[in-house]
């Protein structure tokens, strides 16, 4: 087991270098400029190579990349083209706003995904099936621009139940409650998308144990419904669980881009977004390199929980 | 030994479909669907990109605009018919090219040797790593904004997902022994993945492809909306969502919320056919 | 003496897309206390859907449409699950046909006996375990500490059946239904087992509903058996009673084919058939294969020298050590044209892993394979594949589930040439079929459509429509009732000489290796220990291992009537 | 209380007394750049910045209509010279920057140095190239006394003084010489210290930059003690925002939302003078635009007025000459060329185009959409094809500097109350693109910009800065369209606020209710 953890780290390396490599030269490739993007509404030809120059943009792409490179290992990143600040003082507290919001918008897919994944197998064909299954399909295909701002109006402005976005109550003190109340919108609307996907495995997961062998003799053994539903269907879906999970780990956090614009969410997603617009390198590289590290510590997660999970991986 | 004869199975295929009411259901909705964005020249009472002044933002059911008119005057109804056309192509064509590709791959990852199906995983790990919005972003610096930029990006976003699901299935399936009795049966490599494996993957395939239809259809609208997709003042339900957002909670909430329902009753509608397929595939 | 379990006029249909399958028409039963009632029949004549609807366990497609079943007075036909609950497990256990899937994988053979003892017993964890430690004990597994804690799936199949036992056992049920529980064991396990039965029986008076193939398990365990036939049971009486004067035609066919050590030379002439099965003589031929001008007949069509096969487990990636295990130990064999080689071994011995090595189905770790004179390596596999086929062990796996049977059959002969147009790989495999008694009817059903031993009879279909030159049959007829077995292995003579084939014989049952084969060969660990012809098979000189494999054969107790 | 009140006042809390103390939440558009005067850039940012740092002359903020007063700021008195080159100001006495340092003439010098000086130690080139957009043309600055600093033009300079507080970029707030020696050229950005009635407390990017009160301010005692800036980029999350009472008082507002806003109870103010224009610009590399008669026959192609009046519902105005309603040169009757599809037609009959023929896309944000679709149904009716390509406004950043050929029309929004917005804006629509080479009279319009910009004498100033968009005019090289009326909408809970004419507005008067 710790070797394979390692091995996977080991194999990070290679996976983060091509990366790296890959965003600095696709986002070199687009004609656009960073200095020109920028600044270029309001200044002048001359006025704009100054700049370069002082950005060091009139170096060959190798070299700048190059440079990146050694930033990112001594200080978290260089300094952003755009607003001339250290990279790790944009992306970083932005990276953990977006990892708060993705935590609760995999709790919440998870935890609804699964019960509702979980009723509609056990009741399988009914109408209760039926009902949630209903339910999540139109969750998931709600377009969001629509549903966010039905969600900000309803709950904010026509009954003031919820914030109306961002992370905390800039009024009041910013307790561990005020963020809770403030992840609730956002976490609900970013999680239907995957919600579906979770409840649907969940649901043919637990369809298919339920007409296993195995439970076809706790049934024969005179085992309640409860029993063999919660302990040994419970344990069986485990592994599809926490693989549809890991899974959609990776969409929740680059995907949440739209839910961060509708609820002020003050994440990577626009952090990204604008670098992107600008041609911040730095920022841009830096804020990728920072999701693919957290998506594959997710996977390999996932996997060291599935062979936990799942004995017959295990090591004895 | 006597032989009792067993009874003959009718088992068309179209009987069990047309047996399945949500499938049948999922099917007319599309067929309805798609005619209407088909015959949208013929049954648009008004040119939908045609803006009138003295009419902006009629209310339902205005005299000549059934479903009222938009902020620049035009008619809600023509727009709404003209505006699947493109949302349906780019996410039905990207999905289920994004399908065959990440099923081939999928499918090829987990016969591979270990080395190979190693670093193929590895890649899409990467894939997976990137966000799709940069995808999108940079596709459009290098072609036109477009149903282009829209299927390239949702075929990168859905590509490693399809993989992975069929990848994890396919490595289960490798090891069965029905695969090694093909093999004595005298099945090539590939024969075996594409007659005896891809079968056995079918319904996962579908029911992931189904509904990635209707979650891609959604997401299009929502790169539309960031300029990337389908550009104004062409009607895409996507667009008229974004825009009309806008007026939403102010006192014209149909100009966004009928192609919203749109979207939905589509997206459901894959999600009831690729059921029905699935129970047609795997009766 | 009134009955533990009686059951009436039961009648149970599948409803299948457009059609309706009858599988049960019919069956009465009852079932005495202390008692052992041994269910015999022809495989797919409803056996395991009548055990599975006393309990109420029938799969969703199925429906009791007639009948009544009582157990102890109480009507179970039609009581919703939770009420059946009660009589489940305490009143009646079940041991299933399949003993690898019915334990729950992820959770540890003592949590599994742990859940029942307390469930039934109303006792304390600790002391559930101590009830899961002794039955462990009791079902003779060497080692319970370490069971206890173990996954199913790191226990081979005779313990998994022995654990199976043990939870159907534990809670004390009147009423025992043992579904083939013996099928998967080598003999020695076996005849543990039953023993086991049948202390059960003694000790708690339990009464014990056996539903095998096995007239040998038969003779040894019952007290009363009951002969069930499409759906319908058509004879019941005493064991000793039915075995030595079977009134019903199919009882005497069933008994007839009941294989015999020493039956080999129990006909005259050349020609070895099993009397009781009709001869199919004269129409095996399934294409237009003219014999071709018959080779010598001894040389050897398939050779292996030092032979070795070493699994890897674990190593780089998978987080565990590497360790190896070797499966098949420097095995030096030769098979001669026209022979049936038998290959012989306790369970684990290495036995399939040769097989496949054979046709080139698992790189080699060491030695050299030579088929009709090329090494396997270097043949042209679709060659090789046409002239070499295999009946693999388990017939539920090595079907595909999503295909069609009938295009199981299909697509290989297209595909290696034997049909050249759909229109004659359709008739070649209605031919097949028939010839293994399933009728052509059966080429669009699924293979989860099937009983187990149709789905064997597929595989054997499926290996012989392509009439290989030489045939690898991994216990062939393991699940299928005695009769059936005997059309099976006359067919397969049959076969063998109209078209000159040449069979390695892989089985558990030595009447039937005996009966059929012209050597065999005996694995131990990996290592062919010897080789001999078969009449040679009681010689004076046999190894320990092979003589150990001999004392377990459980003996018919009623003598053979023969035909006159 | 009732909207649409001209003049841009508040009369949201007009009945709430003043009151010291509370927080102000202001939900901004966008994301605020950074708090360096000479190196931000976008209005938000100004917003913010002008209460950190003060400008040595100030406006007065406090009047809803007319051009702003120049008032005193760091400077108490000032002269110009006649020629209107050289400019001395006299330092107020007793100011002490937020981190306790003083400020006086050396303190101005270095901030003038940093941007003018490639010999200074802290010099810094991108300030300089940000700065050179107002001092482009200084000689010299010289240090008269510890009290008095003087700036010496090349040329005569008349809107130096208005163009010292009027800034969106090249801002000439004075900060801190300590300041940015103790945190470096990059670190100003994030640690700014001014004099202003506001000192900087924290920035969480993304999400809130929070200003305190400034206890020892020089000036009047601001009411607020607090000021939190938000950004929040989606329209109509930030009406969301404000509705819910999250934020008391948001910029941008959506034209769709003023209606319901008013009748909601928020006071969404009417200014019809505010100092910006929306206009496309021409692009003159696409081959049909380089041909006048096309463009011109574009600009009469377009309806202004009934974009202005219909698909804004009034909340704008239409603009006709690039002189915008704020500016101090500005002539309502100024028109390039009036509203005549059928003249358009022949124009470009006359380019030897047939109908059809012309094609081209029209780039824009999405707020500016609707008008873009509207220009396209228009310009459809004279037989020219435009298709649109609408973007994200960071998006749309992106695109508008990276022109192809086959784009004709790029949306821009900009705009000065300083009459010099004319160079500046030919400068940037025209002279930095190569327009010039495809005018017939550049030379001319050249030469009058050229004389009003180098004008001395402020009572010819308007009329010469007319003169000279009139004649750039003629060549319709730029395309105004409109101006908005309608921009901040205040929640009933805030009083004194003010929206001058002016880009920014002044918070230091502004109250909130308990
Ligand atoms: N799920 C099913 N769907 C349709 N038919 C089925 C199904 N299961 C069993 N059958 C049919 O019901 C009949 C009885 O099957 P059953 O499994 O009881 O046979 P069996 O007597 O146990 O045979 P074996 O000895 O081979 O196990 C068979 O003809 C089989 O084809
Ligand atoms: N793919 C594999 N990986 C690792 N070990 C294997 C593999 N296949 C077989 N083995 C091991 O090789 C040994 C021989 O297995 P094999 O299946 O040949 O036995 P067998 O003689 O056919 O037994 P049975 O009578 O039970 O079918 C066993 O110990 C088995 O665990
Ligand atoms: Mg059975
Ligand atoms: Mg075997």
């Amino acid at each position: 087991m710790v070797r394979q953890i390692l091995w996977r780290l080991v194999n990070l390396v290679p996976l983060l270098f091509v990366i790296s490599l890959l965003v600095f030269f696709i986002s070199q490739a687009g004609p656009a400029d960073p200095i020109k993007d920028v600044l270029s509404q309001k200044m002048s030809a001359e006025q704009i190579e100054q700049i370069r120059q002082a950005y060091g943009l009139d170096q060959p792409a190798w070299s700048q990349y190059l440079h990146w490179l050694r930033d990112m290992f001594t200080n978290g990143g260089g300094i952003s083209l755009s607003v001339r600040s250290p990279v790790s003082g944009i992306v970083y507290p932005a990276f953990l706003n977006t990892l708060i919001l993705g935590a609760a918008t995999v709790v919440v897919t998870v935890v609804l995904g699964v019960l509702i994944g979980f009723v509609s197998g056990i009741r399988h064909g009914r109408l209760v099936d039926r009902a949630a299954m209903l339910f999540v399909q139109i969750g998931s295909n709600l377009p969001i621009y629509w549903f966010g701002l039905i969600i900000i109006w309803l709950t904010a402005v026509w009954r003031n139940w919820l914030p109306a976005g961002g992370m905390h109550d800039l009024r009041g003190d910013g307790g561990f409650g005020d963020l809770l109340l403030h992840l609730i919108a956002p976490a609900f609307a970013a999680s239907l998308v995957s919600m579906l996907i979770v409840a649907r495995f969940v649901r043919a997961a637990v369809i298919e144990s339920a007409q296993s062998d195995y439970i076809r003799t706790y049934r024969s053994q005179g085992f309640g419904r409860a029993a063999i539903l919660g302990k040994h269907i419970g344990r069986n879906i485990l592994p599809p669980i926490v693989n549809t999970t890991g899974l959609t780990v990776g969409s929740v956090i680059t995907g949440v881009v739209f839910v961060e614009t509708i609820f002020s969410w003050p994440g990577l997603g626009s952090v990204l977004l604008n670098a992107i617009a600008g041609s911040d390198y730095p920022v841009i590289q830096s804020g990728i390199l920072l999701v693919a590290v957290t998506f594959v510590i997710v996977n390999l997660i996932t996997d060291v929980l599935l062979d936990l999970l799942n004995p017959r991986l295990r090591h004895s | 030994m006597t032989v009792v004869a067993p009874p003959r199975l009718r088992r068309s295929a179209a009987a069990r479909f047309v047996r399945n009411r949500e499938a049948l259901l999922g099917l007319i909705v599309l067929v309805v669907i798609v005619g209407i964005s088909v015959l949208a020249p013929w049954l648009a009472p008004h040119d939908p990109n045609a803006g009138d002044p003295e009419n902006v933002l009629n209310p339902i059911g205005a005299a000549g605009h059934l479903l009222g008119t938009d902020d620049q005057g035009r008619d809600v109804l023509s727009r709404l018919l003209y505006g699947g056309r493109g949302a349906l192509v780019v996410a039905t064509v990207a999905v289920a090219i994004a399908t065959v590709i990440g099923t081939l791959l999928g499918l090829a990852g987990a016969f591979a040797g270990r080395r190979t199906s190693g670093v193929l995983m590895r890649v899409i790990d990467l894939l997976f790593a990137f966000p799709v919005i940069l995808v999108a972003l940079s596709l459009a610096a290098i072609v036109q904004p477009g149903p282009g930029v829209l299927i390239g990006t949702v075929i990168f976003g859905a590509v490693p997902y399809v993989t992975r699901i069929v990848f994890a299935e396919a490595k289960i399936e490798r090891e069965k022994d029905y695969v090694e009795a093909a093999r004595s049966l005298g099945a090539s490599e590939p024969a075996i993945l594409l007659t005896e494996v891809l079968p056995n993957l079918v319904s996962s395939v579908v029911i992931y492809g189904t509904s990635l239809v209707g979650i891609n259809i959604v997401f299009t609208a929502s790169l539309s909306a960031l300029g990337l997709g389908i550009q104004p003042p062409n009607p895409d339900w996507g667009r008229m969502i974004s825009e009309g957002a806008k007026v939403l909670v102010t006192g014209s909430p149909g100009v966004a919320t009928f192609p919203a329902v749109a979207i939905l009753l589509v997206a459901l509608a894959f999600n009831w056919l690729g059921d029905g397929l699935r129970d047609v595939l795997n009766p | 003496m009134t009955a533990v379990l009686s059951v009436d006029g039961l009648h149970v249909d599948f409803q299948l897309p457009g059609a309706v399958v009858n599988a049960v028409r019919g069956v009465d039963l009852e079932v005495h206390p202390g008692e052992v009632l041994a269910l015999v029949g022809e495989s797919g004549s409803g056996k395991s859907v009548t055990a599975a609807s006393i309990l109420g366990l029938l799969p969703g497609t199925a429906r009791v449409t007639a009948g009544s079943i009582r157990f102890e007075g109480n009507e179970l036909v039609g009581l919703p699950d939770k009420r059946l609950n009660v009589f489940r497990g305490a009143g009646i256990g079940m041991i299933f046909q399949d003993p690898v899937t019915s334990l729950d994988p992820s959770f540890t053979i003592g949590s599994q006996l742990g859940d029942t003892a307390r469930l039934h017993l109303k006792v304390s964890r600790d002391a559930a375990r101590e009830v899961g430690h002794t039955w462990l004990d009791r079902v003779g597994i060497a080692d319970p500490e370490r069971v206890l804690r173990s996954y199913p799936h790191e226990l081979s199949g005779g313990m998994r059946q022995r654990v199976m036992i043990a939870l159907a056992g534990l809670s004390g049920p009147k009423l025992l239904i043992a579904d083939e529980p013996t099928t998967a064991l080598d003999a020695t396990v076996q005849k543990q087992i039953l023993d086991l039965l049948l202390d059960l029986t003694g000790e708690t008076g339990t009464a014990v509903l056996l539903i095998t193939h096995d007239f040998g398990v038969v003779s040894h365990t019952s007290s009363r058996v009951a002969v069930m036939r499409a759906g319908a049971i058509v004879e019941v009486g005493e064991t000793a009673q039915v075995l030595g004067a079977p009134e019903h035609p199919y009882t005497r066919i069933l008994i007839d084919s009941v294989p015999a050590i020493g039956q080999r030379h129990a006909v005259a002439g050349q020609e070895r058939r099993l009397l009781s099965a009709t001869p199919h003589t004269g129409r095996v031929q399934l294409s237009d294969r003219t014999a071709a001008p018959r080779p010598d007949t001894g040389e050897p069509i398939l050779e292996l020298a030092g032979v070795a096969k070493e699994f890897a487990i674990g190593g780089l990636g998978t987080g565990r050590h590497k360790t190896t295990v070797r499966a098949v130990d420097d095995v030096t064999l030769s098979v001669r044209r026209g022979e049936i080689f038998g290959l012989i071994g306790e369970s684990g011995s290495g036995k399939s892993t040769l097989a496949r090595l054979a046709g080139g189905l698992l790189p080699l770790t060491a030695g050299r394979i030579n088929f009709d004179g090329t090494d396997v390596t270097a043949v042209d596999k679709h060659d090789l594949r046409r002239r070499f086929q295999y009946v693999f062990q388990d017939a539920t796996t090595a079907l595909n589930p999503r295909i069609k049977v009938g295009d199981q059959i299909t697509r290989p002969l297209l595909r290696l040439g034997k049909a050249s147009s759909r229109k004659q790989a359709a008739q070649l495999t209605s031919r097949a079929l028939d010839l293994v008694g399933l009728s052509a009817g059966y080429a669009d059903r699924y293979p989860r459509e099937f009983s187990g031993g149709q789905r064997q009879r597929i595989s054997i279909a499926r290996a012989i429509a392509l009439e290989p030159d030489l045939l690898i049959l991994d216990e062939p007829t393991s699940a299928l009732d005695v009769s059936t077995q005997a059309t099976i292995l006359n067919l397969l003579l049959d076969l063998k000489d109209e078209l000159d084939l040449t069979y390695l014989f892989i089985g558990h049952n030595l009447a039937v290796i005996e009966f059929v084969c012209d050597r065999i060969g005996v694995l131990k660990q990996g290592s062919l220990i010897e080789t001999f012809e078969a009449d040679d098979l009681f010689a004076a000189d046999r190894q320990p291992a092979t003589r150990a494999l001999l004392d377990a054969v459980l003996p018919l107790g009623a003598p053979l009537t023969t035909k006159d | 209380a009732c909207g649409g009140n001209s003049g841009g006042g508040s009369a949201a809390a007009a009945d709430s007394k003043p009151r010291d103390g509370g927080t102000l939440i202001v939900g901004q558009y966008q994301e605020v750049t950074q708090f360096d005067p000479n190196r931000q850039y976008s209005w938000e940012t100004w917003r913010i910045d002008r209460n950190i740092y003060e400008t040595l002359v100030n406006e007065d903020l406090s009047s809803p209509t007319g051009v702003p007063k120049i008032v005193p700021g760091l400077a108490t008195s000032w002269t110009v010279s006649p020629d209107a080159t050289t400019y001395t100001f006299t330092l107020r006495q007793g100011v002490k920057f937020t981190d306790g340092t003083p400020f006086d003439a050396a303190a101005v010098q270095f901030n003038v140095r940093r941007f003018i000086d490639p010999t200074f130690e802290y010099y810094d080139k991108v300030s300089a190239a940000t700065m050179s957009l107002v001092y482009g043309d200084l000689k010299s600055f010289d240090v008269v006394d510890a009290n008095t600093v003087k700036y010496t033009f090349k040329h005569p300079f008349l809107d130096y003084l208005r163009q010292i507080p009027n800034s969106g970029n090249a801002a000439s707030g004075i900060f801190s010489p300590e300041a940015l020696k103790k945190y470096g050229q990059d670190g100003l950005a994030d640690h700014p210290v001014g004099t202003g009635p506001f000192t900087f407390q924290e920035r969480v990017r993304g999400d809130h930059t929070t200003l305190v009160r400034n206890a020892d301010y020089w000036g009047a005692r601001p009411h607020l003690d607090k000021v939190i800036f938000k950004p929040i980029g989606d329209d109509q999350s930030r009406v969301a925002a404000l509705r819910s009472g999250a934020v008391d008082l948001i910029s941008r507002v959506p034209p769709d939302s003023v209606a319901s806003l008013e009748k909601a109870g928020y006071a969404v103010p009417e200014n019809k003078g505010v100092p910006q224009i929306i206009y496309y610009n021409f692009n003159y590399t696409n081959k049909f635009l380089q041909n006048k008669k096309v463009r011109q026959a574009i600009i009469q192609a377009v309806d202004r007025k009934t974009l202005a009046e219909k698909i804004y519902k009034g909340y704008a105005e239409a603009a006709t000459s690039i002189i915008n309603q704020g500016n101090e040169a500005y002539d309502a009757s100024a028109v390039d060329y009036p509203y005549d599809p059928s003249a358009a037609k022949k124009l470009i009959a006359e380019a030897g185009y047939q109908p059809g023929q012309i094609s081209f896309n029209i780039l824009s944000d999405t707020t500016g959409q609707p008008t873009a679709e509207f220009i396209q149904q228009q310009l459809k009716a004279v037989g020219i094809t435009a298709s649109v390509q609408s973007f994200e406004w960071i998006t749309y950043g992106t695109r508008s500097a990276n022109l192809k050929p086959e784009d004709g029309l790029n949306l821009g929004e900009w705009g000065y109350v300083a009459p010099n917005w004319v160079k500046i804006a030919h400068g940037y629509s025209v002279a930095g693109r190569d327009g010039d080479k495809y005018s017939d009279t550049s030379a001319d319009t050249l030469k009058a910009i050229d004389t009003a910009a180098y004008n001395a004498d402020a009572g010819k100033s308007k009329e010469l800065w007319q003169a000279a968009a009139q004649s750039w005019a003629k060549d319709a090289t730029i395309f105004p369209l409109l101006s908005f009326n309608r921009y901040y909408a205040v929640s009933s809970r805030v009083g004194g606020f003010v929206w001058p004419q002016q880009d920014h507005y002044d918070l230091s008067q502004v109250w909130v209710a308990d």
